[in-house]
């Protein structure tokens, strides 16, 4: 069980996600296809693979500080996406990187700090507000909830695993929303009664962090 | 699923490269990051049209680039948006100096990636100009959506602002009329049967066999309502009244009218609802002065059309009359 | 069944209606006994071109009647030909005073009512001349069948011998420009879905999810036989293979590459069989120095593709170059 | 029971016709779907319902001779038909028409020489011989029939219901052949088993004849 989150942690955040969106590809494609345009899980998979392959090969964690790497990842995403997730997941970890900065390690604090930056960017790109059934509705709960363990003194697996269970309750909360932002906002009514596509990858992104806090 | 693609990873990559050996004459594929843009490279002193968008569509936008029209077109994954790093050579390869317009339909992701991109350009010292294609009247546009779509009006918008380029106007000059054209042109679609994405292998919504969906886009998102099947008249009426109603088109105006094929519907049905859709303009005193029908803005297979109608003046009709050279549009 | 039709008796006309309101620049129609004819009447002493046949094919043939193509063209019910009363008047239309030139596709129904219009036509004094257009490989010509059928290989000959009309060539000279495009043109089509006859209103044949028929045609008739559905790349052997062999094509001939969509297949995908069909032509020494993709000789809503290709000379290939100006095809 | 077939007789004949395609006009559809392009049932009935309004609208029958009656309906089908069968079922009633000339009656005798020289007009549009799987292979036997009939003295109502007992025989001949005419031919070996539409549509006018006959 790690401590901090490093760069060998990061690395293999990254590996993990990749490894559950494409296991539940099919399940981010169901729910892309009931209120989107059903290429959140091809795109996500493809993206990711890219994302991965390139950290691997490069070795980008060896001598890189923390928010170095973290913005090499955000920009990768931007380029290996595409689509609206794309922009707003490079968002979080631009902004992610931009406060961990020169450290090599984040505590659960520092984590909470630096994520609760990245989605500020995620916000500045995409002006998604709690309840608009984004990623943010996963993605907001569980950075509270990481702060939150992290001022009560958590250690990072049980701080990361409360994010993990905010973000499935934020998940979840997306069903009964009208969408307001992103492609679903065009349903209307329509949108209500379907899990967010975008809110249960990030989820995914959530607890592939806990897997790998928990590995190392 | 049934399709005459190869791996489905590499459907966007094959069609590419064979609409580039077809159209060698019109157009170059730049491989990695993937883009298109005219033969002979950028126009000195001409404003460079660019703009892009998930494929899936075709033959937007690649099939809009060459003389009079798109200079560089940014095709992304079956209905995903490009990213930036393909954006940005794209706006590169369409800057003769004298800066570049990129015309963007109006989804998040296209938005907040020529968004990127434009950002990355301007950097490097290109002129930018941005317009934002939304001309679904299916989708409010209200604070609480992302907005209106962007769908098949934005041939109108390519194309006209590619002849005002072509006459040499200067790049706020483009964008000012690529906005007005924004400003005047609407569209409403209906889809009898959903797309097959490659990749998902199955329709994108099931329709029964007496249903059909009312206001729908270009990806194969659900529409807005599920009505009964219905004629092609009472259809069409269905496209027309809330286009012409949001344009508050008035006795006496003159207007183009594009009915567009979604990819799987015959062309003899296209002009089945033009027909109709120009005698329910005409009753409402307008003039159709000018006419486009066909498939133009596609979704796959899908089955079904959009209306969509532009109101012209003197300076518009002149500009979409005037020669243009492209694999899908001519004359 | 859904299409965007009304009554489906009413199916021609509607779209007749509609085409030629959309296009009144280019043609009219006369409504009984029905056709469509060049917009400026007949060309006086200009060989004229007449065709037509059964509708559902669309644009072929209406969708190709003005300069440099065909002067007029007679659409019969869907799927079955057009009737003497009708193609008479349209080969009336057409004569400039220097005769008509009527372009059969080789069906029995097609050509006997041609026949039967045209022995009417010279009954009045208008010089006829006929050719039959029979390039699908799919069909054994042998005096066991009704000879080989005419498909998408009937717009190379209609654009071709409309140029050799328009630079003035006379009668027998455009007809024996026809013969030489017959002679050196082949098409092999497949078919992934059955279209859907109005009237009909179920499939014209059942074919499984992991099926394909090779060597249909193009009125929804069953192929010639149905194989496992393949990759693209595969498929277009089975298109290419046959039509390259049938007309011999050797090391360092050229060719226009033709691939045509039956309709309901995407743009995106033609362009994947376009490619492919290229590089085996180019694999066999043969430079394809012109193409054309798209939906032309359509059949319904079918989903599939054919490969057409014509072995180019230096005449044939001015002459597909010269300008045409017509619904579909226009530069 | 009419002995001789009048003006009145063949109006009522075609009306017959057209009534039997209209009924069994999705039979008709389901063979060409098979082996053609799923024209022939709605064809048929189209073009008839024009054929007998223009009949009865002009009552043609009046006064015109039974020569000119056969031809003008001949012009008709031509006119009204199109595809393959229109010049075809055509060619039968103009051929017939030319031989029974100035006559305002036919015995089954001159019926027999009429329909025959409608067939060698047929024939000679069509080429079609014994055994290529097409209308021919109804008709000819139906027009042997009813010569047979009459050279054994037979009146109008047995020679007629003969020539459709032949009809209905060479219509079911038509499954097992390998078409070599028209469009089934296209179809190769896959022709066999069905049959052909046009031996069924003819077979529907020899026993419309029965009908008109045995009606008047
Ligand atoms: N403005 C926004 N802010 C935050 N998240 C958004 C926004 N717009 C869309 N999203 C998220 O993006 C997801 C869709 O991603 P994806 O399918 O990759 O993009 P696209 O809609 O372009 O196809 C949505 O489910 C939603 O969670
Ligand atoms: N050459 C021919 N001679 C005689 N009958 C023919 C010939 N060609 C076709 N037929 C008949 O025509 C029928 C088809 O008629 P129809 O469906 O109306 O025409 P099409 O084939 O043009 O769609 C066939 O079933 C066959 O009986
Ligand atoms: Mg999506
Ligand atoms: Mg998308
Ligand atoms: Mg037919
Ligand atoms: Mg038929």
């Amino acid at each position: 069980m790690a401590t901090a989150v490093t760069n060998e942690v990061i690395i293999d955040w990254l590996a993990r996600f990749h490894d559950i969106v494409a296991k539940q590809r099919a399940y981010l494609t169901e729910l892309d296809s009931a209120i989107g345009d059903a290429d959140h899980g091809v795109n996500m998979d493809r993206g990711l693979a890219q994302v991965v392959e390139t950290l691997t090969q490069q070795d980008a964690g060896s001598d890189a500080s923390t928010g170095a790497l973290l913005q090499h990842i955000g920009n990768d995403l931007l380029t290996s996406l595409g689509g609206a997730a794309g922009p707003l997941y490079s968002a979080l970890f631009l902004g992610a990187g931009a406060v961990a900065g020169e450290r090599t390690r984040l505590d659960p604090g520092e984590l909470a700090d630096s994520l609760r930056a990245g989605l500020a960017e995620l916000v500045r790109r995409g002006s998604a507000e709690s309840g608009d059934k984004t990623m943010f509705d996963a993605l907001d709960p569980a950075v509270e909830a990481l702060r939150q363990a992290a001022d009560d003194g958590a250690g990072l697996g049980q701080a990361t695993a409360s994010a993990a269970a905010a973000a499935v309750a934020g998940r979840e909360a997306t069903a009964p929303m009208l969408a307001r932002k992103g492609r679903a906002s065009y349903l209307g009514e329509r949108s209500i009664g379907h899990v967010d596509p975008g809110a249960a990858s990030a989820t995914m992104l959530v607890i592939a962090l806990v897997e790998a806090v928990a590995q190392e | 699923m049934k399709k005459l693609l190869n791996d489905p990873a590499d459907a966007v990559a094959d069609s590419l490269a064979g609409f580039a050996l077809a159209h060698s004459d019109l157009v170059r594929l730049s491989p990695a990051p993937v883009f298109v843009s005219r033969a002979g490279g950028a126009v000195t002193g001409k404003v460079g049209l660019v703009s892009g968008g998930g494929s899936g569509h075709e033959p937007l936008h690649a099939g809009f680039v060459g003389d009079g029209m798109l200079d560089a077109a940014v095709p992304g994954a079956v209905f995903t948006s490009p990213t930036p790093d393909q954006i940005l050579p794209a706006i590169q390869a369409a800057d003769g100096g004298a800066g570049v317009l990129t015309i963007v339909k109006n989804y998040t992701g296209d938005v907040l990636n020529f968004e990127t991109a434009v950002e990355l350009a301007v950097e490097e010292d290109i002129e930018v100009a941005s317009v934002l294609v939304n001309d679904d009247v299916a989708v409010e546009d209200s604070l609480y959506t992302a907005g209106r779509r962007g769908v098949a009006g934005t041939v109108a918008v390519e194309k006209i602002a590619g002849a005002a380029a072509y006459r040499g106007t200067d790049l706020a000059g483009v964008a000012a009329v690529a906005e007005r054209v924004i400003a005047n042109v609407r569209s409403m679609g209906v889809a009898l049967a959903a797309p097959v994405v490659p990749h998902v292998g199955g329709p994108s919504f099931d329709l029964g066999d007496d249903e059909i969906e009312v206001g729908i886009g270009i990806h194969g998102e659900p529409g807005r309502r599920r009505v009964p099947a219905a004629a092609a008249d009472a259809v069409t009426e269905m496209l027309v009244a809330p286009v012409a109603d949001d344009l508050g088109l008035g006795r006496g105006e003159r207007v183009l009218l594009f009915v567009n094929g979604m990819g799987g519907t015959p062309l003899s049905e296209l002009y089945v609802v033009y027909g109709r859709a120009r005698r329910l303009l005409e009753e409402r005193g307008v003039t159709v002065s000018r006419s486009l029908v066909g498939n133009y803005v596609t979704s796959l297979e899908m089955q079904g059309a959009s209306v969509t109608v532009l109101r012209l003046d003197d300076e518009l009709e002149t500009l979409w009359d005037a020669p243009v050279n492209t694999a899908a549009l001519r004359w």
